[in-house]
C-alpha cells in the first residue's frame, strides 16, 4: 500500500523538489535544475560503474557543489539574468551529461540497491522535516529566506548576499544531487542518454506549486507522483485515454495550488518577492 | 537611437531580399503523372538526361534520437556501421542525431550541401519534411523509415516484428502462472496493434493449449520515449497480477524494473524491444525481437551503387521485411561471436519442459520446439523476398502458394506457409483508421476474419481492432 | 582626539551623474558631524559609501589609520559603523525578532530580552514576534533605530530617520546619541532640516551637488547663512495659507459615512470614522503614527475594502470601485512612500508623467514641469530610479499638474523632502486648495498640519475622536488629545 | 588583500550595441577554438562552418517562430510577469490554426482561410494565456506555475486530439491529421521551408511592439507593472487589466507562431511535443538575449537560430561530433555570451587593501 503512494521515484522527486525550495528562496530563479538533475544521474551512474556506492555519491556531490558555484558565479559575480543562465546551463549540462555518460558508461546496467519502503518514508519524513527546519528554525534559514525576501534590505542588515546564494546553491544542489542519486542508483539502474531530462522543470513547477514551503512540498510532491505513475489503472478501469491520463497530474496540481490560495493557509506563505531579481548592490535604489 | 535600430531593420531586409533572389530555384521532378498520398499531384514530363551511379556513394542517416539510446536509433546506427565497413571502398557515411520533426529540413538541407546523395531518414517524424526535400531536391534519393509518402526519388522501407511477437507470445503463453499478460503499448497505431495481437495470438495459443485462461491487459503510456511511465505502467500492471510483459516503448526501463522485482523476490518476464537487452535483465528476459537494419541497408546501397535505384524509380520502392529476409530476428542477446541467443538458456530449460500439441501437425512437442518450429516456418518464404522491395508486391504477400497446374506438384509455394494474422480471427475495434474490417464501425464493433483467410498488407498497415482476449479500454 | 574614521578623496558616480566628488572628510570620537544638503546633494550616497553598500570609484577610507575598503555592510560593521536608514531596511516578511537578530548576528533567544528593554525604555509597544509587514512605517522606524543602538556603534550614522518621529521619541533618541558619544563613539546626522542639524550636531558639513561647500561649527553659525550655502541662490518659497481667506462654499466634495476598515489579520483599524472634506478646504488628519491612518487613507483610495460604511465623492457612491476608476473621477493619491505607490523606478521620468495623463502630452510640457518642481537632474530621458528621495516626490507630484484633480488625498507627502521641496508640496498643495480643489492631508507632522489645514481631525486608535476649526486651534491640546487617546 | 568590486558602466547605447556584438563575437570565437582544439579539430573548418551557419538561410524557419514567441514574451516580461508557457501557447496556436483550416468551410477558401486560421491561433494563443493570468490576478496564482504546467497540458490536449477525434483518414493510423487544404498553406521560399509573409508580419509586429511598449500610455503602463501592481492602479489604469492585456498579447503572438508553424512548416497537426519541439523555451532565452527590448529582439532570434544551425552543421562533415557535444559547445557560447554581456555592461575595480 505505502509502495503505491510512496516509492523510491517520490523520495528521489522530493530531495529535488527541496533542493530547488532552498535555491528559489534565496531568491534565485533556479532553471538551471534540469541539467543539474540530466548531469547528476549521468554523474551518479558512470561513478557507479567505476567506483562504488559511496565513492559515487561523493563524486556526484562534488559535481553538483561545483555546477552550483558556476550558476552563482553567472549570477553574483556576473549579475546574469537568471532566466538566461539556468537556459543557457541547461543546454551545456545535457550536452555534457550525455557526452560523459556514454564516453565512460555507455548503457551498461549497474548493480542496484533497494530502499525497503519503510525506509523510503522515513528518509522522506526526515529530510522534509530537516529542510524546514532549516529554513524556519535556524539563522542561516532567516540569512536565506531573507535575500529571497528583500536583498537591498539584507545587504543593509549586514547579509553578504552573494555569499548567503553561492551557500543556498550548494546546499540545495546537493540535495539534487542526492535525488538524483536515489534515482539512478535505486529506482532505474540504468542510464540511456537524456535520463532526467525534465524532471528538473516539473520539480521546478512543484516548488512553485508548494509557495516553496518545504512541508507543503512534499505533500504535493507525492500527490503529484502519485498521480504521475499510478493513473495506468484508469485506463484499465475505466478506459480513459492516454493523453487524458498524461494531463491529470498537471491538472491536479493546479487545482491544489488554486485551493491552497483560497484558503487561509495562503496567509501563512511568505513567497520570496525578489525572486528573479538581478540583485546589483549598486543599483541606486533608495 | 532609433536610427541605428532602423539600420539594422534595413540591413537586416536587404540582406534578406539578396538571399531570396540568389538562391537556387528547383524544379519539381519531372515523372509520368504520380498521384501520391497527399493532395498534391504532380503531372510532368520524363526528364531526358540518363542517370549515371556517382564513383563513390555518399550516404547520411538522420536519426530521431540520440545514437546511444538503446533502442530504435541505436539499431539504426549498428545497421549503418556494418554497411560503412562493409563498403568502405565505395561508400562514405555519415549521422545527425537527435532531430526533431522541426529541424529535419535544415539537417537535410545541410546535408546536401555537403554533398550527400543517398539520405536515409529513420523516423515517422521526418516524413512530411523529407517528402518536400525529396521533390524540391530531384537528384537526390530519400529513403524513408516507417513512413507512407513515396515519390520518384523517395522510397519507404521497414522491418516488421509482428511475427517474431508472435513467437515470443507463444512462450509468454507458457510461461504465465497466472494468466495475465501485459503489454505496454507506447502508441496505438497500426504497427503497435499488430504486434499486440501478434503476441496476444502466439499467447492465446498456447495458452489454450495448456488450459490456461488467457487475457492480455494492454497499457498505452502515449509516448515513444518515458522510461518513468513505462516503468509506472508496467508497476500498474504487476499490481493486477501481472506476470509477464511484453512493450513496444523505445528504453530499457521495462526490463530494468522486472529485474529490479525479481530481486526483490516476485518473478516477472519480459520481452525485450527492437535492441538486444538481455545484459538489462538476465533474470527475467525471455526472449524478444531484434531488429537488422544492415540486411535493408545493404540491399538499398548495393542497388543505388550498381544503379539499379536512380533517383526517378523509387516511387514504387516499398521495403516490408518480415522474418524471412533476416532483416528481424528472435532473439534478446547476440553473443560476441555474432550468433544471436534466440531464448535465454534459464527460460530455454523450463520451456523444454511444458509440453503441448502442436495444432499444425498434432505431434506433441515442447513448447521450446513448437516455437522453433513456427520460427522455421515463417523464416522459410522461398519466392517473395526478391520481390520483397517494390510496393506492387504487397499484392502479393497474402498469397501462400500458386497452383500451377502440373501433377506432380499442385501448387508451388511462394511465401512462409505460416502467418499468424491467419483465420480464424475475432476481435473488436478500437478505432477506424480505414481498414476494411472496421472502416465505418463504431468503437466496439465486433469483428471476425474467416478460417484460412490470410490478412493483406494493407489489412496489417491499417490494423485498427485487437484480437479478443486483449483488454485496451483507452478510448481515444 | 584621534581621528576615528577619515574619508579621504571619495568621488562616486552613477552612470552620468556625478554623486560625489572628491570628498574628503574627519569624524573624531565624540562628535556629532551633521551633514546637511538638499534633495541630491550626494548625502545618502556618503553614508552609503561608509556603510559599505557603495564602494566608492575613487578615494578610501581610512579607520584608525588604516586604509579600508568596504564591500559589504558587513564588513563596515566589523569596525562598528552602523548606519539607521532613510527608509526602514528590513525584511517584510520576517519578523521583528529576525530581522534584529540577523543584523546584530546574533541568536534570537539571546537578544530576546535586550530588545524588550530597549524598546521599553522607549516606551515602544510592539510585539517583537510579529513580521515587519504588519507594523506602520513609524513602527518600522523604531525598529530600525532600536537595531542599530542594540548594536552599540562607534559610529552610527543616522540617514534622516529622525526627520518625522514624534518630538518626544525624537528627544530620547537624541539623548541615545549622546551617550554614544559619550562613550567616545560619534555620529554621522544626515538631515535637510536645518534646525535639526543646529540644535543636535557639533559640526556642520554642508553638501551640494556632491561637493563639499561648507564646514561649520554649530555654535557659530546662524541659520540664514546655512539655507544660503545649502541652497545656493534658490529662492525659498514662504508658505502662505490662502485658503482661509477664501469662503468655503457648497456641500462636502468627498464624504466618509461610518467607515469600518480591517486591517491585514481581521482587526478593526478603522471603526466609525465619518469625515468630509468640503470644495477649496484642506483637512489635515492628525495622529500618532499606526493610529489608523494609513488604513483610512488607503480605504479612501481604494486599495482597502470597506467592511461598512460608505464613500461618497460627488455624491457618488464609489465605495466598492477600484483605485484606477476613483483617479479617473478626479481623486488623486500622494502617498508617503512613493518607490512603492508612487512612480515606477524602471521608467523614465516623461514616462512616469506620461502613465498618469488621459491626454498626448507635448514634450514641452514635461520640461515645464520639470522646471516647475525643479528636479534633478533636468532631464525627462533619464530613469527614475538614478532620482533621490526627494526628486521622486517631485515626479509623483508631477501628476497634479497634468490632469487637474478634484481631491487629493496626501499621506506624508513631505516626509522624504528637504526644505524647500517641502515647502514647494505644501505650496503646490495650498495653491491647488486656493484653486477651489479639495486636499485631505494626512500628516504625521503635526506643525505641517496645522499651517496647512482648514480644519484638523485627530485619529486615534482608528477613530476620529475630534474634529477642529483652523481658528480654534491650540497646538499644546491638540498634541494632548492626540496623546491621550493612544 | 586584492578587493574586488563592481561598477556599473553605463554607455550611451549607440557604443554600447555595438560593444556587445563586438565582444559576443569574440567570445563566440574563441569558445568555437577552444572546442576545436579539445576535440582535436581544424578551427578554421569550424569558423567556416560558423560564418556559414549565420549565413545559412534556414535560420529563418526559426526565427519565424522564435521572433514572434520571444517579441510576444519580451511583454509579459517587462511587465514582470513570468510566463513560462511559450511552448503551450505556440501548441494551442497550432491547433487553433488547424481547426480552422481542416474543420471549417473557411479553410478552403483562399486567402481568407489562411487569415482566419492565423487570427484563431492569434486567438487560442490568448485564450490559452488568459487562463494563466486570470488565475493570478484573482486567486494570487503564480503565473510562472500555471503557465509551466499549461504547456504540458497544451500538449496532451494536441495529443488527445490526433490521437483520437483528429486523427486524419489518410494516415495509416498514425497520430496526425490529415493535410490541411492547399488554400490554406502559406507559400514557402522555393527550397527552404519558410514563408516570406509570416516573417515580413513578425518584422511588422516588432516594430509595433516597439511602438506600443514605449510610446503608448497603456505600453508605458504595462512596462510600469514590474514595479508595482498598486503603483500602476493608483495612476489610473486597471492593472488587472494591463496584466490581462500584457499576457493575452504575449499569448497572442506565441499562437501565432503556432499557427504559421501549421500553414507554413507541418502543414497538419502533430501530436503537441512536436510542434513545439522546445521552441518555446528557447524563445524564453531569446527574449531576454534581448535584455526585452522589442528592436532587439530579430537579432537575438537571428543569433539562437544561427547557432540552432550550427549545431547541425558541426555533427557532418569534418567535424562530425555527436549532438551532445554539440549541446554542450552551444551551450557554452551562450554562457559566454553572458559575460560578454557582463563586460560591456559593467567595470570591474580591483583594489589593495594598503
Amino acid at each position: 500500500m505505502i509502495e503505491s503512494i510512496l516509492n523510491v521515484f517520490t523520495l528521489s522527486m522530493i530531495f529535488i523538489v527541496l533542493g530547488d525550495i532552498i535555491v528559489e528562496r534565496s531568491g534565485i530563479v533556479n532553471l538551471a535544475i534540469d541539467g543539474m538533475v540530466t548531469l547528476a544521474i549521468a554523474i551518479s551512474y558512470i561513478s557507479i560503474l567505476r567506483f562504488g556506492f559511496i565513492q559515487a555519491l561523493v563524486v556526484t556531490l562534488v559535481v553538483a557543489v561545483t555546477i552550483a558555484l558556476i550558476v552563482s558565479f553567472f549570477i553574483n559575480i556576473l549579475h546574469a539574468s537568471h532566466i538566461l543562465t539556468g537556459l543557457s546551463m541547461n543546454i551545456a549540462l545535457y550536452g555534457v551529461s550525455v557526452t560523459i555518460g556514454i564516453a565512460l558508461g555507455g548503457g551498461k546496467a549497474i548493480r542496484q540497491t533497494t530502499l525497503p519502503s519503510i525506509y523510503v518514508v522515513v528518509y522522506t519524513v526526515v529530510i522534509t522535516f530537516m529542510v524546514w527546519y532549516l529554513l524556519y528554525r535556524t539563522k542561516v534559514g532567516a540569512i536565506i529566506r531573507a535575500c529571497g525576501f528583500n536583498p537591498r534590505a539584507a545587504e543593509t542588515l549586514g547579509v553578504r548576499v552573494w555569499r548567503v546564494r553561492t551557500m543556498a546553491l550548494s546546499i540545495g544542489y546537493t540535495l539534487i544531487a542526492i535525488g538524483s542519486y536515489i534515482y539512478t542508483t535505486m529506482y532505474r539502474g540504468a542510464w540511456l542518454p537524456y535520463s532526467g531530462m525534465g524532471s528538473g522543470f516539473l520539480a521546478l513547477a512543484l516548488a512553485m506549486a508548494s509557495s516553496w514551503h518545504p512541508l507543503l512540498a512534499s505533500i504535493i510532491t507525492i500527490l503529484f507522483v502519485y498521480f504521475y505513475t499510478s493513473m495506468y489503472i484508469l485506463q484499465l478501469a475505466y478506459g480513459v485515454s492516454a493523453a487524458v491520463i498524461n494531463m491529470l497530474p498537471f491538472i491536479v496540481s493546479i487545482a491544489i495550488v488554486i485551493l491552497i490560495q483560497i484558503t487561509p493557509i495562503k496567509k501563512k506563505l511568505a513567497i520570496p518577492r525578489a525572486l528573479g531579481e538581478i540583485y546589483f548592490k549598486e543599483e541606486r535604489a533608495v | 537611437m532609433k536610427s541605428q535600430y532602423i539600420m539594422l531593420l534595413v540591413g537586416l531586409l536587404v540582406g534578406f531580399i539578396i538571399g531570396y533572389i540568389t538562391i537556387p530555384y528547383y524544379i519539381v521532378p519531372v515523372t509520368p503523372a504520380i498521384t501520391v498520398t497527399t493532395t498534391i499531384t504532380t503531372t510532368v514530363t520524363t526528364s531526358p538526361t540518363p542517370y549515371i551511379p556517382s564513383e563513390k556513394v555518399r550516404a547520411a542517416w538522420i536519426y530521431v534520437g540520440p545514437v546511444e539510446d538503446f533502442g530504435w536509433t541505436y539499431m539504426h546506427d549498428v545497421g549503418r556501421r556494418v554497411v560503412a565497413n562493409l563498403f568502405k571502398d565505395w561508400l562514405d557515411t555519415t549521422y545527425i542525431e537527435s532531430i526533431s520533426k522541426e529541424k529535419t529540413a535544415a539537417a537535410i538541407d545541410q546535408l546536401i550541401k555537403l554533398g550527400y546523395t543517398v539520405i536515409f531518414t529513420t523516423s515517422f517524424d521526418h516524413m512530411d519534411p523529407t517528402y518536400d526535400k525529396a521533390l524540391e531536391n530531384p537528384n537526390i534519393m530519400f529513403f524513408h523509415c516507417s513512413g507512407y509518402k513515396r515519390a520518384p526519388n523517395m522510397a519507404t522501407y521497414f522491418a516488421d516484428l509482428y511475427q517474431v511477437y508472435y513467437l515470443n507470445g507463444l512462450m509468454a503463453g507458457a510461461l504465465t502462472k497466472t494468466g495475465r499478460i501485459g503489454y505496454i503499448a507506447a502508441i496505438t497505431i497500426p504497427e503497435v496493434i499488430r504486434h499486440i495481437n501478434a503476441f496476444a495470438i502466439g499467447a492465446m495459443e498456447t495458452g489454450r493449449l495448456l488450459n490456461k485462461n488467457i487475457t492480455v491487459y494492454v497499457i498505452e503510456i502515449g509516448e515513444w520515449y518515458n522510461p518513468d511511465k513505462a516503468r509506472a505502467a508496467a508497476q500498474t500492471l504487476i499490481d493486477m497480477g501481472v506476470d509477464v510483459i511484453a512493450f513496444t516503448e523505445d528504453s530499457t526501463a521495462t526490463v530494468e524494473f522486472a529485474e529490479t522485482m525479481f530481486r526483490q523476490g516476485k518473478e516477472v518476464y519480459v520481452f525485450s524491444h527492437y535492441s538486444p537487452m538481455y545484459e538489462y535483465g538476465p533474470n527475467t528476459v525471455v526472449s524478444g525481437q531484434l531488429v537488422r537494419w544492415e540486411v535493408i541497408y545493404t540491399d538499398i546501397l548495393t542497388k543505388v551503387k550498381a544503379g539499379i535505384y536512380t533517383p526517378s524509380n523509387l516511387g514504387n520502392v516499398d521495403y516490408w521485411y518480415l522474418l524471412n529476409t533476416g532483416a528481424v530476428d528472435l532473439g534478446a542477446h547476440v553473443y560476441p561471436n555474432g550468433t544471436v541467443m534466440h531464448i535465454n538458456p534459464k527460460f530455454e530449460d523450463i520451456l523444454k519442459t511444458i509440453t503441448v500439441k502442436d495444432t499444425i501437425t498434432g505431434e506433441t512437442v515442447t513448447v521450446y520446439d513448437l516455437v522453433m518450429r513456427r520460427y522455421q516456418l515463417m523464416k522459410e518464404a522461398p519466392l517473395l523476398q526478391p520481390l520483397q522491395n517494390t510496393a506492387l508486391t504487397h499484392v502479393y504477400e497474402s498469397m501462400i502458394k500458386v497452383a500451377i497446374g502440373t501433377k506432380h506438384i499442385e501448387a508451388q509455394i511462394i511465401a512462409a506457409i505460416f502467418d499468424p494474422f491467419t483465420g480464424p480471427l475475432t476481435g473488436y475495434c478500437i478505432a477506424d483508421y480505414g481498414s476494411r474490417f472496421c472502416s465505418g464501425k463504431a468503437v466496439g464493433a465486433l469483428i471476425s476474419v474467416a478460417e484460412g483467410e490470410r490478412l493483406t498488407h494493407d489489412d496489417l498497415w491499417k490494423m485498427d481492432w485487437f484480437v479478443k482476449g486483449v483488454v485496451y479500454r483507452g478510448k481515444m | 582626539m584621534s581621528n576615528v574614521i577619515r574619508v579621504v578623496e571619495i568621488s562616486k558616480r552613477f552612470g552620468d551623474i556625478i554623486a560625489l566628488d572628491n570628498i574628503s572628510l574627519n569624524i573624531s570620537s565624540g562628535e556629532i558631524v551633521a551633514v546637511l544638503g538638499e534633495n541630491g546633494s550626494g548625502k545618502s550616497t556618503l553614508a552609503k559609501i561608509l556603510y559599505g553598500l557603495y564602494t566608492p570609484d575613487r578615494g578610501y577610507i581610512e579607520v584608525n589609520g588604516k586604509q579600508q575598503v568596504f564591500l559589504s555592510p558587513a564588513d563596515a560593521k566589523k569596525y562598528g559603523i552602523v548606519m539607521v536608514s532613510q527608509r526602514p531596511q528590513l525584511i517584510d516578511e520576517l519578523t521583528v525578532l529576525e530581522n534584529i537578530s540577523l543584523f546584530l548576528n546574533k541568536p534570537l533567544n539571546k537578544i530576546y530580552n535586550d530588545i524588550n528593554i530597549f524598546l521599553q525604555e522607549f516606551n515602544i509597544r510592539i510585539n517583537i514576534a510579529s513580521p515587519i509587514h504588519t507594523l506602520s512605517y513609524t513602527e518600522r522606524q523604531y525598529i530600525e533605530m532600536a537595531k542599530a543602538l542594540l548594536a552599540r556603534p562607534r559610529l552610527l550614522i543616522v540617514d534622516e530617520a529622525t526627520t518625522y518621529l514624534p518630538q518626544s521619541m525624537k528627544i530620547k533618541f537624541f539623548e541615545m546619541m549622546k551617550r554614544i558619544v559619550a562613550t567616545n563613539g560619534s555620529i554621522i546626522f544626515i538631515t535637510h532640516k536645518i534646525p535639526e542639524a543646529l540644535e543636535f550636531s557639533t559640526r556642520i558639513i554642508v553638501l551640494r551637488r556632491g561637493r563639499i561647500v561648507g564646514e561649520f561649527d554649530s555654535n557659530n553659525i546662524s541659520l540664514d547663512e546655512l539655507r544660503r550655502v545649502m541652497f545656493g541662490e534658490t529662492a525659498i518659497i514662504q508658505t502662505t495659507k490662502q485658503a482661509q481667506d477664501i469662503p468655503i462654499i457648497k456641500d462636502a466634495i468627498l464624504k466618509i459615512n461610518n467607515v469600518l476598515v480591517e486591517d491585514e489579520y481581521g482587526k478593526k483599524a478603522v471603526e466609525n470614522v465619518s469625515l468630509d472634506v468640503k470644495q477649496g478646504e484642506i483637512v489635515g488628519v492628525v495622529g500618532i503614527a499606526g493610529n489608523g491612518q494609513r488604513e483610512l487613507c488607503e480605504t479612501i483610495i481604494g486599495l482597502r475594502k470597506v467592511k461598512k460604511g460608505q464613500i461618497l465623492f460627488e455624491g457618488r457612491d464609489i465605495t466598492h470601485i477600484p483605485p484606477n476608476k476613483r483617479i479617473a473621477i478626479g481623486l488623486y493619491y500622494i502617498p508617503e512612500d512613493p518607490f512603492r505607490d508612487g512612480v515606477f523606478l524602471n521608467l523614465t521620468v516623461a514616462e512616469n508623467i506620461k502613465i498618469f495623463s488621459q491626454r498626448k502630452i507635448e514634450r514641452k510640457a514635461f520640461q515645464d514641469i520639470i522646471s516647475k518642481l525643479n528636479i534633478i537632474p533636468a532631464n525627462p530621458g533619464v530613469k527614475v530610479h538614478k532620482l533621490s528621495g526627494g526628486n521622486v516626490q517631485k515626479v509623483v507630484l508631477s501628476r497634479i499638474f497634468i490632469n487637474i484633480p478634484k481631491v487629493i488625498v496626501a499621506y506624508n507627502p513631505t516626509r522624504m523632502l528637504d526644505e524647500y521641496s517641502s515647502r514647494l508640496v505644501a505650496s503646490t498643495l495650498t495653491k491647488f486648495a486656493s484653486l477651489g480643489g479639495s486636499v485631505l492631508l494626512f500628516s504625521e507632522d503635526l506643525d505641517e498640519a496645522l499651517a496647512m489645514g482648514n480644519r484638523i481631525a485627530v485619529m486615534s486608535r482608528g477613530k476620529v475622536i475630534g474634529i477642529y476649526n483652523y481658528t480654534a486651534i491650540n497646538r499644546s491640546e491638540l498634541e494632548k488629545v492626540m496623546v491621550a487617546y493612544a | 588583500m586584492l578587493k574586488i568590486s563592481i561598477i556599473k558602466r553605463e554607455l550611451p547605447l549607440h557604443i554600447i550595441i555595438p560593444l556587445r556584438i563586438t565582444i559576443a563575437v569574440i567570445g563566440l570565437l574563441i569558445s568555437i577554438v577552444t572546442a576545436s582544439l579539445i576535440f582535436n579539430q581544424d578551427p578554421g573548418t569550424t569558423i567556416t562552418f560558423l560564418v556559414n551557419s549565420f549565413l545559412d538561410l534556414n535560420i529563418f524557419r526559426y526565427i519565424s517562430v522564435f521572433l514572434p514567441t520571444a517579441l510576444g514574451l519580451s511583454i509579459a516580461y517587462s511587465a514582470g510577469l513570468w510566463n513560462l508557457g511559450a511552448e503551450g501557447q505556440i501548441v494551442v496556436g497550432a491547433m487553433g490554426a488547424t481547426f480552422i483550416a481542416l474543420f471549417t468551410p473557411l479553410g478552403t477558401i483562399e486567402y481568407v482561410g489562411v487569415i482566419a486560421s492565423l487570427l484563431f491561433a492569434f486567438a487560442m494563443g490568448a485564450i490559452w494565456a488568459i487562463a494563466a493570468i486570470v488565475l493570478k490576478v484573482y486567486f494570487g496564482i503564480n503565473e510562472a506555475l500555471t503557465t509551466l504546467m499549461m504547456n504540458y497540458i497544451a500538449y496532451y490536449l494536441v495529443d488527445y486530439l490526433v490521437y483520437g477525434p483528429w486523427r486524419g483518414r489518410g494516415v495509416y493510423g498514425y497520430p496526425e491529421t490529415d493535410m490541411i487544404p492547399i488554400q490554406c498553406r502559406l507559400q514557402r521560399v522555393a527550397g527552404y521551408s519558410f514563408s516570406l509573409y509570416p516573417l515580413f508580419t513578425s518584422l511588422l509586429l516588432t516594430i509595433l511592439v516597439f511602438l506600443f511598449l514605449y510610446r503608448t500610455r497603456i505600453g508605458i503602463s504595462i512596462r510600469a507593472l514590474s514595479s508595482s501592481f498598486r503603483a500602476v492602479e493608483l495612476s489610473g489604469i486597471s492593472s488587472t487589466k494591463l496584466a490581462i492585456l500584457a499576457f493575452m498579447l504575449s499569448g497572442a503572438l506565441a499562437g501565432f507562431a503556432g499557427g504559421t508553424e501549421v500553414l507554413v512548416y507541418h502543414r497538419k497537426l502533430v501530436p503537441g511535443a512536436k510542434i513545439g519541439a522546445g521552441m518555446g523555451y528557447t524563445s524564453i532565452m531569446v527574449a531576454w538575449l534581448s535584455s526585452l527590448n522589442p528592436v532587439a529582439v530579430p537579432l537575438s532570434a537571428y543569433y539562437v537560430s544561427s547557432l540552432y544551425i550550427f549545431s547541425l552543421a558541426i555533427q557532418i562533415g569534418s567535424i562530425n561530433v555527436g549532438d551532445a557535444i554539440a549541446r554542450a559547445v552551444i551551450g557554452t557560447i551562450f554562457l559566454l555570451t553572458i559575460v560578454s554581456e557582463f563586460i560591456a555592461r559593467y567595470r570591474i575595480i580591483l583594489r589593495f587593501r594598503g
